[in-house]
């Protein structure tokens, strides 16, 4: 662990560390990791106050993405709301649309059949897996491996294939529904999702000997930016944050939703926790392995849906134009990053009063100002990266 | 010991081939002193070509490279396989808006490139194409050459304070220790050639590494066991030399944006990206030289026997054989870039003091004391 | 470059010359990396080795705006980042090209109606050379943008004085 | 444990600020305008007691809410004089959640800050703040978050009205 010499801004002597440089008085230089930067993940801004390359004080500047989505949700009917779902964390838009729809049918108490909550599922699992492998990959982009980000999207573009056959779209699927899914599986979408899997497994162990026990690459990310247990709940980190710490704490085990119970006590999937191996508990090493062990369990969560689907309807009677009943709900699901609450009011009418989106990667990002102090540049980087937030949802 | 017998056999040592070239066909009426002035434009021409084709051809070679590595194609529609993309950049660079950032310190901005691409040219002039071709042949040729190439980081320094901007302030200071750092295992591992061989000259030291399919080159443990470590830590001292692959913290591109060149646009930025690639070739070259026989291959072992020391075929065999020992170096840089990531400024630091100097002395110690106990009893090193 | 721009008149030698610098610009455009929502994660998968864009010369993503011919504007643009994306326009040598890419660059997008810190159209800040439809568009749309740009680079005129309008 | 359970603790353990409750129910038959109420239960607080009584919810041995999941404010309609602040806490030792409301005179909205109890709630107040124009007194860093600096007006407000024109660039 590189303790760093003096973080204390008034550079007082460490008990015992005579500190020779006492006199030089050099002033702390601000440096804007601006919104243009390639290791902010997008337009985000850090004014990072360093004294060379130590770190003494981090300032995140939000907004610069910032696209009114709840004053959009109080303004449009409940179905047009859907596609606005997608555009904030783009890399897992089906885990929005199933936590929008979630919210809405917890207020209608309407009935999903069987066949769409399996499709739902396998959905927002292959979503889990893309978004954890562009997590991945950008983070070996930001510790300067640039060629495991291409290998990474070489499976992304597989299962945005998937999503195309399914949806039509890449990106932004508005597939998942209010009472269920669009439209059903084309014939042959299963098995090929049951090849992807098979596929993906081989391809998963690769990334691991490529970049997680690379040794340069623990060297710049074990005993970086620890986040202890107590810091995370007190800043309310979820996901694979929190579960980076050791607590071992997921929503779709603890708090099930949908099917996650009854795949739970089929033993389908474990929750991959952070042991501290490479380093102290909690560190940016910990964080990744957590997403790195998160996509082998949703292979498995995958399988165990296409083992158990058969045929039915996919989606609920609804009406065309939705009145949802009075009333307010919240509905909070496990995304990628951590949990992605909807609060809902309605009074009855065909236009939400209000539509509160809690984003993970709003929450996860606050911890910043609690890590950069002491830090290097360099280290800086590797604790931004480690977050894995996704701007949009940061600003929404 | 070993110098005298082959000698006399490349023309007089000391004069330049070009000089005695001139000197033969001038006519009556062009001065005396035009010749060396001629011979020396000649040459500065030669080292000018040579930099900017190596460094087009390893800018080709690099996208190709990163593209393969990464399972794409890298350019193609630019020429047969993006053969003309080097040409295409540099033209586009050359056309480009010549600007200076406000506040930036005029005279050291202008300077800076200009200094760091005039020390990698003077020192690809001590370095010789091939045994009969060469520009200069300085008897203290890596000397002159590790001099030479050190004062790039005066460049360097110069462009990332000049150029006003905290990012290049950055770059320039990690460039500053890290390159400082790197110089001293780089001069300490080439010392254990330099005592097998007995000589600075790169030519001598090529010369003493003839022999039947290049068995005795400095490599091979047989001829000195501590020349494989020694390689080995001069190989990573050049890695962070000319900032590539896990030290490329100067210019990183993920931190500090683009390092000590982020305000630098156009033609001036291009000196710095050619400097990159004629640093790589020549210091591979060099060790090419030291580590691996430089002109010495079954190529011009063949050439030699067939058509004797001093005909154009076994020049051209030199030549060719050393150029392609240098881009197997670069390839090797090349593909170290594309797969490992980047090390941390103190963790480059440690690496350089902590480990790499003292290494590199063990090596020398080792290699000295085989040198003077076991190597006169070796019968085949007295060959 | 400035003695010898616009200075000639239209005849065979200088067509031939522009041809020539004109085919190196735009066969080395170099983008800038800046992506700012949805449209960023379609720029990435251009990057990458499905679609690579580095087959049309246009691969080498730069960080800073002085060393980048190309600003991809990916994604929405709001009131905030508008100043933002003046100044990195602003800091890019001369022959500097912008392609807005997405409904929310070329016209707002979604955000249109009810968006209060959404600019309509990143043409309110920066010229735009390119449009690229779709929400996001697909790869293949952009790379076409990009040929699209090339084209509209071969007309344009560097040594000869254009065609006085009247 | 369910919404009552966690109701009868906080009575039990007299925890400050509490008003009521308010859970779902069908609409009864009789007049024509009672809607009903479908979705969470909820609990009403006293506003200047929010922050003694979040902090009592996290210290209790057996409601032990550690996580401040959310913390935002609604503007039920344009003609109500008032504005909700909502809590979502949740359990991770009891798995249960719940969810905290107050209600704030619109003109003159302020309450105390509760980040002295949950750091999470900094960033959560400064949004709440720049959307809807309330003042969390003690807040360390009371900045505009998501709004660039010189945003006039509180947009999640239902009688805001949208700007025709910033630095320049014009919105119509």
């Amino acid at each position: 662990m590189s303790t760093p010499l003096h973080t204390e801004p008034d550079r007082a002597a460490r008990q015992g560390e005579r500190e020779f440089l006492l006199d030089v008085r050099t002033q702390d230089m601000e440096v804007n990791m601006g919104p243009q930067h390639p290791a902010t993940h997008g337009v985000m801004r850090i004014l990072v106050r360093a004294d060379g390359e130590v770190c003494t004080g981090a300032q995140p500047h939000l907004g610069y993405l910032h696209r009114c989505a709840e004053k959009i949700g109080e303004n449009v009917e409940w179905l047009q709301y859907l596609p606005y779902t997608d555009r904030y964390d783009y890399l897992a838009a089906m885990n929005n649309n199933l936590g929008y729809s979630m919210a809405v049918e917890k207020l209608m108490g309407i009935e999903i059949p069987r066949r769409a909550l399996m499709i739902r599922t396998i959905c927002a699992e292959l979503n889990r897996i893309g978004s954890h492998l562009i997590a991945f990959g950008t983070y070996g982009l930001d510790i300067g491996a640039f060629t495991p980000f291409l290998y990474m999207f070489r499976e992304r573009e597989w299962m945005m294939a998937l999503f195309e056959k399914i949806c039509g779209a890449r990106l932004t699927y508005s597939y998942i529904r209010i009472g269920g899914v669009f439209n059903d599986a084309p014939p042959g979408w299963l098995s090929e999702v049951e090849r992807f899997c098979d596929v993906f497994e081989e391809k998963w162990q690769e990334y691991v000997d490529l970049l997680m026990v690379n040794h340069i690459f623990v060297q710049r990310t074990a005993n970086i930016g620890v986040i202890p247990p107590a810091m995370a709940l007190d800043f309310g980190l979820t996901g694979p944050m929190l579960r980076g710490s050791g607590i071992d704490f997921d929503l779709r085990r603890d708090m099930p939703y949908e099917l996650y119970a009854e795949i739970w006590k089929a033993g389908a999937f474990q929750i991959p926790l952070g042991k501290g191996e490479r380093g102290q508990l909690g560190d940016c090493w910990d964080r990744s392995y957590v997403r790195v062990m998160e996509m082998i369990e949703s292979i498995k969560i995958v399988r165990w849906c296409l083992g158990a689907i058969e045929p039915g309807p996919v989606i609920a009677d609804i009406p065309k134009t939705l009145r949802v009943p009075n009333g307010e709900a919240y509905v909070g699901i496990e995304n990628p990053r951590g949990e992605l609450g909807h609060y809902v009011v309605s009074d009855g009418g065909k236009v939400a009063i209000r539509c509160r989106v809690r984003g993970p990667s709003f929450t996860n990002l606050a911890v910043l100002e609690e890590l950069m102090p002491g830090a290097l540049i360099a280290d800086a980087i590797a604790i931004i990266g480690s977050t894995d937030i996704v701007v949009g949802e940061t600003d929404r | 010991m070993l110098a005298s017998a082959t000698g006399v056999a490349a023309g007089e040592t000391g004069g330049n081939a070009v000089d005695t070239f001139l000197a033969g066909v001038k006519p009556e009426f062009v001065p005396a002193w035009a010749v060396p002035l001629t011979a020396i434009a000649i040459g500065v021409g030669i080292a000018i070509a040579l930099v900017s084709v190596v460094a087009m051809f390893s800018v080709w070679l690099e996208r190709k490279v990163a593209g393969h590595i990464q399972c794409r194609y890298g350019p193609m529609r630019v020429g047969w396989h993006g053969w003309l993309q080097p040409i295409a950049d540099g033209v586009k660079l050359l056309l480009k808006e010549d600007l200076v950032p406000l506040g930036a310190d005029r005279v050291l901005y202008v300077l800076a490139p200009s200094i760091v691409l005039a020390s990698v040219l003077a020192a690809m002039a001590a370095y010789p194409l091939a045994p009969g071709f060469y520009f200069a042949d300085v008897d203290l040729g890596i000397f002159f050459i590790l001099a030479m190439t050190s004062t790039t980081t005066i460049g360097v320094v110069m462009a990332g304070w000049s150029s006003n901007s905290k990012w290049s302030l950055y770059g320039s200071m990690r460039e500053a220790a890290q390159v400082i750092a790197y110089e001293i295992p780089l001069g300490i591992s080439l010392l254990v050639p330099i005592m097998v061989a007995g000589s600075f000259d790169l030519i001598e030291v090529s010369r003493d590494q003839a022999g039947f399919f290049g068995l005795n080159w400095y490599i091979w443990p047989w001829v000195n066991p501590f020349m494989l470590p020694a390689f080995v830590l001069f190989f990573i001292a050049i890695l962070a030399e000319t900032k590539r692959a896990p030290f490329d913290l100067p210019e990183a591109e993920s931190e500090l944006v683009a390092g000590f060149m982020t305000e630098y646009s156009g033609i001036r930025w291009s000196f710095f990206f050619m400097e990159e690639y004629a640093a790589m070739f020549l210091y591979s070259a060099v060790g090419a030289f030291f580590f691996f026989g430089g002109f010495e291959s079954p190529l011009t072992w063949g050439a030699a026997k067939a058509f004797g020391d001093h005909s154009v075929a076994y020049q051209a065999a030199a030549a060719t054989t050393l150029i392609v020992k240098s881009f197997a170096g670069v390839f090797l840089m090349m593909w170290l870039r594309w797969t490992l990531p980047r090390v941390r400024i103190d963790q480059v630091m440690t690496l350089g003091y902590k480990y790499l100097t003292p290494l590199s002395l063990l090596c020398v110690l080792g290699a000295g004391l085989w040198e003077v106990f076991l190597a006169p009893h070796l019968s085949w090193r007295n060959g | 470059m400035g003695l010898l721009e616009r200075q000639f008149e239209e005849n065979v030698l200088t067509t031939k010359v522009d041809w020539l610098l004109n085919w190196c610009r735009l066969s080395s455009i170099w983008p800038m990396t800046f992506g700012l929502a949805c449209c960023a994660i379609e720029m990435m998968a251009v990057g990458c080795a499905h679609h690579d864009i580095d087959r049309f010369g246009a691969g080498a993503f730069r960080a800073s705006p002085r060393q980048a011919d190309l600003m991809i504007v990916a994604g929405t643009v709001n009131f905030k980042m508008a100043e933002r994306i003046k100044r990195l326009y602003d800091q890019m040598p001369a022959p500097k090209y912008v392609i807005a890419m997405g409904a929310c660059a070329t016209g707002g997008g979604p955000y249109y109606k009810y968006g209060y810190t959404v600019v309509k159209g990143v043409d309110r800040v920066v010229p735009v050379d390119v449009y690229v439809a779709g929400c996001p568009p697909r790869p293949e749309a952009l790379l076409e943008g990009l040929m699209k740009l090339q084209e509209k680079i071969q007309q344009s005129s560097v040594i000869r004085r254009p065609a006085r309008t009247a | 444990m369910d919404f009552r359970g966690i109701l009868d603790r906080l009575k039990t353990a007299r925890v400050p600020g509490l008003l009521g409750a308010d859970e779902p129910r069908d609409p009864n038959p009789a007049d024509k305008k009672d809607k009903g109420r479908r979705g969470d239960p909820f609990v009403w607080v006293e506003p200047r007691e929010l922050p003694a009584f979040l902090e009592r919810c996290r210290d209790d041995e057996r409601l032990r809410f550690e996580l401040l999941v959310d913390l935002s404010a609604v503007d039920p309609s344009k003609d109500d004089p008032n504005l909700w602040i909502v809590v979502q806490l949740l359990s991770l030792a009891h798995r249960h959640r719940l969810t905290v409301k107050c209600t704030l005179p619109k003109a003159e909205a302020r309450l105390p800050s509760s980040v002295p109890v949950y750091r999470a709630a900094q960033w959560h107040e400064r949004e709440c703040g720049e959307m809807f124009g309330i003042t969390f007194e003690g807040h360390p860093d009371p900045r505009n978050i998501l709004l660039p600096e010189d945003w006039v007006g509180h947009p999640l407000r239902k009688d805001y009205v949208f700007p025709d024109e910033y630095h320049g660039i014009s919105c119509k």
